[in-house]
């Protein structure tokens, strides 16, 4: 790779690119609903988020990782998913 | 969509940046569009369950608004956890 | 924007069409789904819609119509909503 | 998909109405492969629950078809409501 | 559409393959998912499918091919579906 | 994605050949990341369910490695399958 990078190359970086942001983009989506549906009651009485929820937002969202992460080891993942680990 | 979902570009020549933000943009428009459609599907399911009438009674009306700021505060929340994640900060226990 | 539109202009508008018609048959598809499970009953002893259904469809389509309307308007949204009101 | 969705063309010129026009063929084209998709895994969850046999009986598939039926009308109905209210006409009560 | 097609039919006929093949996609996804509702316990006591697993798997794939050409003839519809038809 | 999902492509000129194998790899990227997410999604859905720490315990783990795995057994039989069909074979009974 090193040198100047053809126009297929180029092409195929940005693809790349994009089907990876794609796949954090709709990551996140997955994971904003999954963890809406798990932790906010659905009666809405309220239109703020109490702190049992909110606790329960941010601890949905640390497991959520783990199991992205665990699930891409088994898959023998190496990039998908980014750079630096989650939080232990 | 969130700042932490999109990689490193500094390492991008000039002209190859300008069409990789043009493509975030165009993934940001389509991401909000997506969300505004999930976001009332996801409240007229929770919300209304009668059809007596054609138009929204007023609780029912309460129940979309609380939903849908529920929802956007969550997801605002969530974007905040999803980006320390991404940065390997360390989480709020 | 008077004059002629440059290139970038037009491709600009092109875009923002082509997410804007994906996101109006996205729309109408769930709200055909979403219609579909609150109104017709699932045991399918018929292959004809009652009296009941259709009319639970139709103030179906305008519940669904509202409720895409009040969310905009809190989301702050003037666009991806269709120039004419919904009926009162 | 309905025609409601698509917004006033009349205003661009001709290449651009050409092109605006081969944009919409395609959604559509897309949308209504997606529609099958979405008919097809609807009538099977909710008519097909045995698995004893590996051909659908009688039951099934007379079920399968008025779901199928069904949901045609049905979609129909939801795209004549949907294109009056684009067009801001009052519905029936 | 004898003799060399045009520029614009070959655009026609890749974009029509490329919609054609990611109904397929869809369509084994969806199958994927429905099938594995449908036939795989979820308490996930084992990593291993068991033979009624198996079995329920095999004629859960069946059916719904049969469902898919069921509709399609419904929509009076003779393409998307493979050439060869499935086993009786 | 199955390889029976891609039609024939011998009858095309050398040129769009590559193309159209370009394409085929693009879809089977994305498909793929697309698989990874719903896999996610349906064994963190089924697997967990307290949210009184910020770790997955010993249980959850198990349960999630035991999701993936049989999931992707699953998706390679309907894969098996699904081709034998496509290729107008008998099933197994």
């Amino acid at each position: 790779m090193a040198g100047v990078p053809s126009d297929l190359e180029r092409e195929q970086i940005f693809s790349m690119a994009e089907k990876e942001m794609e796949y954090r983009v709709e990551m996140f989506n997955k994971l904003t609903h999954t963890c809406f549906k798990k932790c906010v009651e659905n009666k809405y009485k309220d239109s703020e988020l109490n702190m049992g929820e909110n606790s329960c937002i941010d601890r949905c969202v640390s497991k959520y990782w783990q199991v992205t992460n665990l699930v891409g080891t088994l898959l023998g993942n190496t990039r998908p998913i980014p750079v630096n680990d989650a939080a232990p | 969509m969130d700042k932490s979902m999109i990689g490193d570009l500094d390492s991008l020549p000039e002209a190859d940046k300008l069409r990789m933000a043009a493509m975030i943009e165009q993934l940001q428009v389509r991401d909000s569009l997506r969300m505004y459609n999930s976001l009332v599907e996801r409240c007229f399911t929770d919300c209304v369950d009668s059809f007596k009438r054609k138009t929204l009674d007023k609780q029912e009306e309460t129940c979309v608004r609380r939903c849908a700021e529920k929802f956007l505060k969550h997801s605002m929340r969530v974007g905040l956890r999803f980006a320390e994640l991404n940065q390997g900060a360390p989480t709020p226990d």
